[in-house]
This record gives structure tokens, C-alpha cells and sequence, in this order.
């Protein structure tokens, strides 16, 4: 049973990371702010909750796991807003300069 | 496993330097904004593995409170940027 | 005086004395905060008998525990819990520093009063509180037993003192402010670091374990730099001084004569504390006659720069940066090459009777040109004539403290003078005397062109352009309890000398002034005459367009030149030291320097 | 017990750093980040001192890891401290200088006959 | 394992770039973002030593509240940057004070290496002593019992510190309110984050404090998470700073600090010593002064942030 698991881990931090590595590379190559905001907003929800989700079942407890879930809702909702905040810069930083 | 999740932890902190280089670059506050986001979630990530590695239970709460406090940066830093740009006039009501 | 004997148990009902002097401060300025209004005074003049009763309290129990009156805080003994101890050097600055708080809350009454209309302003209220935190720091610094507690009560200190030296708002104090803070935090930050490595090697930070524990490994030499370095940051000794005199100077009268009188003399005790009870037998020749040598570099330029003063309060800040180097002979006066350790004996008796007698002249001297300030819109030394009329009580003080500090008979520092001077003569440094006497021939100088232009001829020229100066207030009118507290405290500094300090100090039993009548006599009239010449020398003044003194200053002109080039070259020296890459530079290069003294001997 | 050498020498590194920030930018603001860095580095002494001394159960000596805890609270009051000093300062003059001049010249004028 | 140390390697590599980033950068917005990204690194630092509870004070303290307290400071600043920047250091100034800083950092680093290897520790007596206060965590004992005093005099550094913030008051706004917020756009993004985020933060924050007795957290922590929230809704515009001159908010700021003097005398009064807990009393007398002092040091970390009263205390 443990293999399994293991198996789940290694595949999903393994995704979760290059959902990552697509994001930071989003961030550095594309020409302007509102797609590399794209790019960002992926790497985190979905970067970090397949980590997450991939760190359950090493998770001592159930508390743990629970918490590892907060973890990633309040990485969502910290990337919802920030992005949020980050097109409005961006469109009155267009808009201004 | 431990193998396994260290190779992990060395790739993502590999991520966060590369998105250092966004802040390096970054010309306006936009990217900066991004690139702290982008640090603040590669390091939670790194943390939670870490804190499966060394099995230190609470370093999901400090993940917690990295979370939390990473938005509160991010929202200083918007707001600021916001209030640099017009000072005194009041924000324009156009929609999300 | 035999090591502290019980230092780890805790004595009993006299130790809880030891936390009232801490408990008293603290808790009259949290109610005080709390109060706000015209009550935040009351709350304060209030906690000062208070503590100066406690502080006699320690001051009379020490000498009847033989050693330390130790208390274990939470009852816990170190190395686990801290400890307070109060031994005889902490017993004395303990009530100096109680009777000098008391003396400047009776000064600052007229000054920070709230006015009819308002509940509550922000100068008063500020000031009462960070006075009463400048007072729970420094109980605190000369109690604790732990290095770390210690390094809490600096912060205390520190963060204390400082909104004191923009308490008016203006933006060069804004600035002195803020310079002031930077500083400091670096040297707190290197006494951490020190922290850090003796726990690191020896698992303890109280004092007394440590000196048990104590031997020359490089982390413990290097912490041994760090820490003093730090110190010497927080101090202010040249050349770290880039902070002290336009901090000093802005601060209200009453700020500053707490700045220069305690603020200083906070780190200046812990330095005392870890070279002769923490590590006495690491220090070096090297090591104990550079730091001399500082305070020497120090009397010497603090002293010529100023003598160019043009305002009365830099005068009087430069002067406390003098008065600091003076306190630093000590050092190498007390190291003993034989036993190669700091032995608790004459010098250091010297030296804290030179703290002590130091804070009560310079609070009285700040707190009297305070006065004349308020009475004469000005402090420019050059139109000072008149102010005799005035404001009497406070030239007498301003004249009393000046001579308390030169050291005539039967002042303090005569007494300190006395120690210093003999342990120089057993240890055969003939140097040093002369750097002490030197001293006093400085700190005469100063004090006798204040005087003569005080007490001389109304200068028409300069008080012509008095219109002009910005600074210019309205005259005020000096009400006699400030020129009393200030009459008061340059008194108790001359009658320093009578006391015999056996009892708390490390000297024999029956010092007092017993040297003979003719020795007495001439070690009064020697700094006066000295004094004379280097302020004729040095000092800034013009010779007056005709009568008998225009031609005996002709006469002396190629001196007068040589002495006014000598001054310049003095004040560009202090200008470039002051500059903050410079005195970074020099904060760097003498942690490094101080790190190589310590283990040249190994 | 590697990692208390690496994490050491890193800590050295980064006090060296905040040491030559402190000193050598002249705009206070950056001597305040300075000042954090080197304050950051120190605390990371304690940690270490603290790893070296993991016994009886703990990972880490609790005395300095509690002393840092104290001692983080300060340095934050300092930044505080200071900064607010530094706002109220550039407010006052428009310029956020250290130079002596800049404020009003506090300096003597050796203007002497 | 061999991999261990190479992770400990990688983490301390991206510190230390991020720190050089931080000394070195142009403009100091982006060095602060740098400092922002310093302190997140320096958490997981923290938890690879093996010391979650400095962790969270990192985290919470280093990155958050003085990352935004400096990102303030740096918007408002922007303008006087050219007036400083004029006075760099010359070429030779700068080499000299890099090679003294190196040769201060290499004897420290030295001194560290040769500390003595069984490292003497103070963890046994720690534990052997914990029974005293009924606690689980190591640090809370320390912090709460063994040095009270310590703590107790860290809170009265809080106090200095803010009435020194506040000294810096214009005359004319003493008693009203810190800067004001902006009123935010009510539909924004930031409106939508202050009325989610507080919520889930007063949570963390009383489970972070809760927590503490046996498992890492502790009243510092707790408190910051709380004041980040506080601000959080300040920024957006939906609260109001108090005025300063409150006698309520007054007495918040000190709660903390006299609950700690109360217990300490009585721990006097009734024959221990000073700061003293009785004995089977222990952990309820100090979950009362951790939640009293919870509250406090929110209050006045908030406070310091948002900096001296500028506005006149109209209602």
C-alpha cells in the first residue's frame, strides 16, 4: 500500500513542480505583463496544489492533511487577488506612461 | 523518498532564483508584484517539502503563516504602488 | 573588595530591592501612558523620591553583604534564569543617577508643562515617559547579571533617548536623531554578535558563571572585540563619535543634560563590566593602551574643538566627548602586566568617581545654559555678557559645575584625579599623568572663556548682530527652581570629594583628601593657570580695538596664529571623522585593530 | 551537523553583507535594510549555536532560539523606530541625506579673526 | 544521506543571492521586494535548524510586517532619491570597507567553527525543569518562566518604541489619527482580500497563540498574524485608526505589559520571587498573560506601522 502511495507522491510533486517550472519560465519569456500574469496564476494554483496533494499521504495525520489544504486555498485566494490588484497596475501603469 | 523530494526542493528553489531575475528586470511594480508572488509561492512549496523531509510538523504552520503573510505583502505592495501613482485622487470606480 | 561570595543564592527581602528599582520606572511610565495629561508629570515627579529612596536603600545594604546583594529572578539560578546583582560600582551609579533624574524632573517641570487649555500636548507627555525610560534602562543596565538582559536595557536606552534629541522638531535635530539611531543600532548589533559566540562557547551568558568559565579562545577574543567595540559605538568615544555633538547640542535643555549625563554612561558601565567581571585576564597591554590611548585622542580633540565653539551647547557637547575619553584612562591604568589581568583597585575607583562626578557637573552645566538660552533668546557664546545679571543662580551653576569638572578641591574628580594619579605613579605610566593633567587644563579652558565672557564688558559688536540669528527667541523668564536644580547638582559633584567611598569603591579604607594643605593648594592653581594660557591660545576670541590688552595681544601674535591654525586643523579633523562612511570605516577597522591588541599576547 | 557549518558560514556571509550595506549606501533607507540583513545574519549565530546544542530531545537548545525571539521583536521596534524617523525627516526637508550639511550646517564656521 | 547537506547548500545559495540582491540593487523598491523574498527564504533556513517556532516569528515579523513597513517607506521615498544618491562612495572607499567587512565576517565565521565540539547546551537543565510550568514547548518555558524578566522588558521596548513614533507627531495632530487609508474602490481586489482574509487570520492567529504551549507557536507570532490583519483591513479602507489619545486604546497597549508586573509582584507577595508562578497554577497564569499580551502587542505592532498621528482627531 505504502508503495502506492509513494508512487502518487513522486507523480504529483513531480507534476506539481513542472506546472512550476511552466510558470517561472511563462514569467520570464512572455512579452507583456497580462500573459505573464497567465503564466503566474498557473504555477500557483495548480503548482502548488499538486505538491500538496502529492505531500498528503506523507502527511503524519489527518490534521496535517487538513492544513496542507488550507495551505493551497489560501495560496488561491492570495493569487486571485493579487492578480487582481496586479492587472489594475499594469493596465494604469498603460494607461499612464 | 527523501532522495526524491530533495531533488524536488532543489529544482523548485532553482524556480524562485530564475524568478529572482524577474525582479531584477522588472521595469515596472507589475513584475515585481508578480515576481514576489511567484518567490512567495515556490517558498511555501519548498517549505511544506522540507517539512516533510526533516517530518518537522509544524512547518505546515509556518507555511500557513507564509501564506498568509505573503498576500499581506503583496496587498502593501499594490496598495502603495496604487497610491504612488495618484496621491490625493480618489480611485476610479471602473470594474474588475 | 573579595569576589562576590553568595552570587548565586538569592538574599533574602533586601534582594526584592534590587527589582523595586527596576519595577518603580517601568511601572510609573506604563500608568503614566496610560494617564496621559497633566497627570503624566505627577505620575513621574511622584516615582522619583520613590526610587531614590530605593536606590539609598541598595546603596546602604551592599557594603553588609560583603560582596553583591544578588536576587534570582522567577527563582531561578543561572545559567538557566537571570540574576540581578547589585555590587559596589552598581550601588553608587545606582543613587547618581537617581539624584540626577531627580534634579532634571524638578528642572524639566517648568519647560514640559501642559499648557492651560489642552488635556494633553505631545512634548510633555513624550518627555516624562521617555525620562522615566531612560531611568527603568539604566537601573536595569546596572543591575542585570546577563549579557542579554543587558542587551535589552540598551535597547531601552537607546530607543529612550533618542526621540529626546527631536523632541522640538526641527530638521537638523530630525537629522542628529536619526544618525543617532543608525549608530547605535550597529554597535548593539555587534554586542549581539559577541553574545552569540560566548554562549556559543560556554553555554551561559551571566556574568559571574562566565568569569569562572572564561579563557583565551579566538570566539571568546573575538567576542570580547565585538562587544567592546559595540560598546564604544554606543559611547561615543573618538573616533565613533559622529553622532554625540549635534544629537547633544539639539536636544531640549533638560534631554540634554539626560543624553550627556546617563545615555552615555549606560554602555560606558557595561564596558567596565565585561573588562573586569566577565573576561579581567584577557585583556592585553596592546589592547588596554589603545583604548587609553582613544580616550587621550579624545580629551584632546574634544577639548580644542571646543574651544572654537561658537554656540554654548556644542561647547558643552564637545566637552562630554572630552569628558568621555578622560573616563577611558582607566583601563590601562588598572591592567596589571604581572598578574597579565584588570585589577578592581585604585583606577577603577578613579574612574567611576570620574562617571559620577562628570554626570552631576555636565547635567548642571546643560541645565544652566538651558537658563541662560531661555533668558537671553541666544546661546551664542561670543554675546553671552549680561546673562550674570539675569539669570545669577544658573552662571553660578554653569561655574560651579565647570570647576567640579576641572577638579579642583574638594570636587569628585579632584578625588579621581587623586586615584588615577597614584595608581599612575605604582604602575610607573608617567604618560598617563600627564595626559590627566592635561585634562584638566583643558576642561579649564573652556570653562574660564565661557566666564569671561559671561562676567566681561558687553561686547557691542556681538550682540549688534543678535537681531540677525534665526535661532533668536524671545527672552523667557527663568523661574529659581530650575536654577536651584541645577545650583544643586553642580554643589553635590563639588562635595563628591568628601565622601569615603570605601565602602562601595575598590579603595583602602580612610581616602579622602588627606594630601597636605600646600599640595592641595597647587593642584588647584596649576589647571587654572594652564587652562588660562590655552584659552588665550586657542580659544575663539578677538582682542578688543584698543586699551592694554590690544597691545599684550599683538605681541603674542605668532602663537595666537599658530594656536588658531592648530584649532582649524582640529575642527576639519572632527568634520572628517564625523562623516558616516568614515566612522564606519573606523567602527570596522577598530573591531578588527581591538580583535589583534587581545591576541597579540597569545 | 553539516548543516550548522553551512548555515554558519552563510550567516558570516550575510553580516558581512548587511556590515557593507550599512556603511557604504548613503541613503538611510537602505542602511535601515542593512541594518535588518545584519541583524538577520546575528540571529542566525543563535540558531546555529542553538542546532550545535540540540540535546535531551529537542532539536535545537531552546535558550537561543527564545533570545531570538526577543531579539527579532526589537530590531523590528528599531526599524520602526527608524523609519518613522526617516518619513518624518524627508518630510521636514525633502531630502532623506545623512550628509552634516544637508539638515543646516551644525558644523562650526571657523570664521575667526 | 548525502543529498541532505546539498539541500542545505542550495538554500543557503539562494539567501545569500537574494541578500547581495538586496545590498546591491539600483532602486530600492526592488531591493525590498528582495528583502520580502530574504525573509521567506530565511523561514525555510529557520525550519532546516531545526526551530519552527523562530520560523514563524521570521516569517511573520522579518518578511511581513518590516516588509511592509519598508515597501511603505520606499513608495513615500521615491522622490527623494536623486538627492542622495550623488554622495556615493568612491571606488577606493567602497573596496576598503568590503575588505574590513569581509575580514569582521571570516573571524566571526572563524570563532564559530572553533566553538567546542560537544557543544555545551542548556537543553537538559530545560527540560529537566519543564515539569515547573506544565508546558510542552521548550521556548514558551523559557520565554515565560526562566526569563520572564526578559520578555517583560521586551514589551516595555514596544511601548518606548511607539511613544517615540509618536513623539514625531506634528504639534498640531497630537490625540488625532496615523496617515489615512485610502478609501479603496469597493468592488477592487483589496476590498474583496479585507473582508476574506482577517477571518481566516484571527483563526490562525488564536490557533498559533493556542497552540503554543506544547507545539511550536507562541504570543509574539499569534499578535503579528492579528495586526497584519488589522492593517489589512485598514488598508482597504473599511476600519478607521483609532485617535491616540483613546483612553481605551491606551489601556490595550499596556495590558500586557502590567498583567505581566501584576503577576510577577504577586508571585513576589506570596513568598516565591519576582516573576514567580505558584506552583500548581503555573499554565492557566500563563495562557492569561500570553492572551493579554496577545492583544497588546497587535495593537502596537499595528500602530508602529502605521506610524506617528498625522491627522487632527476630527470625529
Amino acid at each position: 500500500m505504502s508503495a502506492v502511495l509513494d508512487l502518487v507522491t513522486i507523480v504529483a510533486v513531480s507534476a506539481g513542480v513542472f506546472f512550476f517550472l511552466a510558470g517561472t519560465v511563462g514569467l520570464l519569456r512572455f512579452p507583456d505583463t497580462l500573459t505573464r500574469l497567465h503564466a503566474l496564476t498557473k504555477a500557483d494554483n495548480l503548482g502548488l496544489g499538486l505538491v500538496a496533494l502529492g505531500l498528503l499521504p506523507q502527511a503524519g495525520s489527518l490534521q496535517n492533511g487538513l492544513k496542507l489544504v488550507c495551505v493551497w486555498l489560501l495560496v488561491l485566494l492570495a493569487g486571485a487577488t493579487v492578480s487582481q490588484l496586479v492587472a489594475q497596475a499594469a493596465r494604469r501603469e498603460g494607461s499612464s506612461s | 523518498m527523501n532522495e526524491f523530494l530533495t531533488v524536488m526542493v532543489g529544482l523548485i528553489l532553482a524556480l524562485l532564483a530564475l524568478g529572482l531575475v524577474r525582479v531584477l528586470r522588472g521595469p515596472g511594480d507589475a513584475d515585481r508584484m508578480m515576481a514576489a508572488q511567484l518567490i512567495g509561492t515556490c517558498g511555501i512549496a519548498a517549505l511544506l517539502i522540507i517539512g516533510v523531509i526533516g517530518d518537522i510538523s509544524a512547518a505546515i504552520d509556518v507555511a500557513l503563516v507564509l501564506a498568509l503573510l505573503a498576500t499581506f505583502a503583496a496587498a502593501a505592495f499594490a496598495e502603495c504602488a496604487r497610491r504612488a501613482q495618484q496621491p490625493d485622487t480618489p480611485p476610479e470606480t471602473e470594474g474588475p | 573588595m573579595s569576589g562576590p561570595v553568595a552570587v548565586l543564592e538569592s538574599a533574602g527581602s533586601s534582594g526584592a530591592l534590587l527589582v523595586l528599582s527596576i519595577v518603580v520606572p517601568v511601572a510609573a511610565a506604563l500608568v503614566a501612558f496610560v494617564a496621559g495629561g497633566r497627570r503624566t508629570a505627577w505620575i513621574a515627579l511622584a516615582a522619583l523620591p520613590v526610587g531614590l529612596a530605593v536606590a539609598v536603600a541598595i546603596a546602604a545594604k551592599v557594603p553588609q553583604t560583603g560582596g553583591a546583594l544578588v536576587y534570582l529572578l522567577g527563582g531561578w539560578a543561572p545559567p538557566l534564569g537571570v540574576a540581578l546583582r547589585a555590587d559596589g560600582l552598581s550601588a553608587v551609579m545606582l543613587v547618581v543617577t537617581a539624584c540626577v533624574v531627580a534634579a532634571i524632573g524638578v528642572y524639566a517641570r517648568a519647560d514640559f508643562r501642559v499648557a492651560a487649555g489642552a488635556a494633553e500636548e505631545r512634548a510633555p507627555f513624550t518627555f516624562w515617559i521617555l525620562l522615566l525610560g531612560v531611568w527603568g534602562g539604566l537601573n536595569t543596565v546596572f543591575l542585570a547579571g546577563d549579557l542579554f538582559t543587558l542587551y535589552v536595557a540598551l535597547e531601552i536606552l537607546t530607543f529612550a533617548a533618542v526621540p529626546l534629541v527631536c523632541l522640538d522638531g526641527r530638521a537638523e535635530t530630525l537629522q542628529a536623531a536619526l544618525r543617532y539611531l543608525l549608530f547605535a543600532l550597529l554597535g548593539s548589533v555587534l554586542y549581539l554578535a559577541g553574545t552569540t559566540l560566548l554562549y556559543g562557547a560556554y553555554g551561559t551568558l551571566d556574568v559571574v558563571l562566565l568569569s569562572r568559565l572564561v579563557t583565551a579562545e579566538p570566539a571568546v577574543l573575538v567576542a570580547g572585540s565585538l562587544m567592546t567595540v559595540g560598546l564604544l559605538a554606543k559611547t561615543a568615544l573618538v573616533p565613533l563619535h559622529l553622532w554625540l555633538p549635534p544629537a547633544h547640542a539639539g536636544a531640549p535643555p533638560a534631554g540634554s543634560a539626560l543624553l550627556s549625563a546617563l545615555v552615555v554612561k549606560g554602555s560606558f558601565f557595561i564596558v567596565v563590566r565585561l573588562w573586569f567581571d566577565v573576561m579581567p585576564g584577557l585583556q592585553s597591554v596592546a589592547a588596554t593602551q589603545m583604548l587609553s590611548a582613544l580616550g587621550a585622542t579624545a580629551i584632546l580633540l574634544g577639548s580644542v574643538v571646543a574651544l572654537r565653539q561658537e554656540r554654548l551647547k556644542l561647547l558643552i557637547a564637545y566637552s562630554t566627548l572630552a569628558q568621555i575619553g578622560y573616563l577611558f584612562l582607566m583601563f590601562a591604568l588598572a591592567y596589571d602586566a604581572g598578574a597579565a589581568s584588570m585589577l578592581k583597585g585604585d583606577a577603577l575607583a578613579g574612574g567611576m568617581l570620574q562617571a559620577m562626578s562628570h554626570a552631576a557637573a555636565k547635567a548642571a552645566m546643560f541645565m544652566a545654559a538651558g537658563s541662560i538660552y531661555t533668558a537671553l533668546g541666544h546661546d551664542r557664546i561670543a554675546a553671552l555678557a549680561g546673562a550674570g545679571r539675569r539669570v545669577p543662580g544658573a552662571v553660578a551653576a554653569f561655574a560651579l559645575g565647570g570647576l567640579a569638572l576641572v577638579g579642583l578641591p574638594p570636587s569628585g574628580a579632584y578625588l579621581a584625579k587623586e586615584l588615577l594619579l597614584r595608581s599612575a605613579a605604582d604602575t610607573g605610566q608617567w604618560w598617563w599623568a600627564v595626559v590627566i593633567q592635561a585634562g584638566g587644563a583643558f576642561t579649564c579652558a573652556y570653562l574660564l572663556l565661557v566666564l569671561a565672557r559671561v562676567l566681561g564688558p558687553v561686547n557691542r559688536t556681538a550682540t549688534a548682530d543678535e537681531t540677525t540669528d534665526e535661532t533668536a527667541t524671545k527672552r523667557g523668564r527663568v523661574g529659581w527652581s530650575q536654577q536651584a536644580a541645577a545650583l544643586a547638582l553642580a554643589a553635590c559633584s563639588l562635595a563628591l570629594g568628601l565622601v569615603d567611598w570605601s565602602a562601595w569603591l575598590p579603595v583602602p579604607p580612610g581616602t579622602r583628601l588627606s594630601s597636605s594643605l600646600v599640595d592641595t593648594i597647587a593642584a588647584a592653581v596649576w589647571p587654572v593657570l594652564a587652562g588660562g594660557v590655552l584659552a588665550v591660545l586657542l580659544g575663539r576670541w578677538t582682542p578688543p580695538p584698543r586699551g592694554r590688552l590690544q597691545q599684550a595681544a599683538a605681541a603674542l601674535g605668532p602663537l595666537r596664529r599658530a594656536g588658531v591654525a592648530l584649532g582649524a586643523g582640529f575642527c576639519r579633523a572632527d568634520a572628517f571623522l564625523r562623516q558616516w562612511p568614515v566612522a564606519g570605516l573606523s567602527l570596522l577597522a577598530l573591531a578588527i585593530v581591538f580583535g589583534a591588541a587581545l591576541s597579540a599576547r597569545y | 551537523m553539516s548543516e550548522t557549518i553551512v548555515f554558519g558560514l552563510c550567516a558570516a556571509v550575510v553580516a558581512g553583507l548587511g556590515l557593507y550595506g550599512a556603511i557604504v549606501n548613503p541613503q538611510p533607507l537602505r542602511k535601515i535594510l542593512a541594518f535588518n540583513l545584519l541583524g538577520s545574519g546575528v540571529f542566525l549565530f543563535f540558531g546555529v549555536v542553538a542546532r550545535r546544542g540540540a540535546a535531551a530531545g529537542f532539536p535545537g537548545d531552546p535558550i537561543p532560539q527564545a533570545l531570538v525571539i526577543t531579539g527579532v521583536v526589537v530590531a523590528f521596534s528599531a526599524t520602526a523606530l527608524a523609519l518613522a524617523l526617516l518619513l518624518r525627516y524627508f518630510d521636514a526637508t525633502g531630502s532623506a541625506s545623512l550628509r552634516d550639511g544637508a539638515a543646516s550646517n551644525a558644523g562650526p564656521e571657523s570664521t575667526d579673526a | 544521506m548525502t543529498i541532505v547537506p546539498a539541500l542545505d547548500l542550495f538554500v543557503a545559495g539562494v539567501v545569500l543571492i537574494v541578500a547581495v540582491w538586496t545590498v546591491v540593487a539600483r532602486d530600492s523598491s526592488s531591493a525590498v521586494v528582495g528583502f520580502v523574498a530574504y525573509g521567506l527564504l530565511l523561514a525555510l533556513v529557520w525550519v532546516r535548524l531545526g526551530a519552527p517556532d523562530v520560523a514563524l516569528t521570521e516569517a511573520a515579523i522579518g518578511s511581513g510586517l518590516t516588509g511592509a513597513l519598508l515597501i511603505g517607506a520606499a513608495a513615500r521615498l521615491r522622490a527623494g532619491e536623486s538627492s542622495t544618491s550623488a554622495e556615493h562612495l568612491g571606488g577606493v572607499g567602497r573596496t576598503l570597507v568590503a575588505a574590513l567587512a569581509t575580514i569582521v565576517a571570516a573571524a566571526i565565521a572563524v570563532a564559530l567553527l572553533s566553538l567546542p565540539d560537544p557543544a555545551p547546551s542548556l537543553a537538559p537543565e530545560a527540560a529537566a525543569n519543564a515539569g515547573a510550568t506544565g508546558l510542552g514547548n521548550p521556548i514558551t518555558n523559557v520565554l515565560m518562566a526562566f526569563r520572564a524578566m526578559d520578555t517583560m522588558l521586551e514589551k516595555f521596548v514596544l511601548v518606548i518604541a511607539l511613544v517615540g513614533v509618536w513623539s514625531l507627531a506634528p504639534d498640531g495632530a497630537w490625540g488625532g489619527r496615523p496617515r489615512s487609508y485610502h478609501r479603496a474602490d469597493p468592488e477592487g481586489a483589496l476590498v474583496f482580500l479585507a473582508r476574506v482574509l482577517p477571518p481566516l487570520g484571527v483563526v490562525l492567529g488564536i490557533y498559533v497563540l493556542w497552540v503554543s504551549a506544547d507545539h511550536p507557536g507562541g504570543a509574539f507570532q499569534g499578535a503579528t498574524i492579528l495586526a497584519a490583519m488589522w492593517l489589512v483591513v485598514l488598508m482597504a479602507g473599511l476600519g478607521d485608526v483609532p485617535e491616540v489619545g483613546r483612553q481605551q486604546l491606551r489601556l490595550m497597549l499596556v495590558a500586557g505589559p502590567v498583567v505581566f508586573l501584576i503577576v510577577g509582584l504577586g508571585g513576589l507577595l506570596l513568598g516565591g520571587a519576582f516573576l514567580s508562578y505558584p506552583q500548581d497554577w503555573a499554565k492557566p497564569v500563563i495562557l492569561a498573560i500570553e492572551f493579554a499580551m496577545i492583544l497588546t502587542v497587535a495593537a502596537t505592532l499595528a500602530l508602529l506601522v502605521a506610524g506617528p498621528p498625522e491627522r487632527s482627531a476630527e470625529p
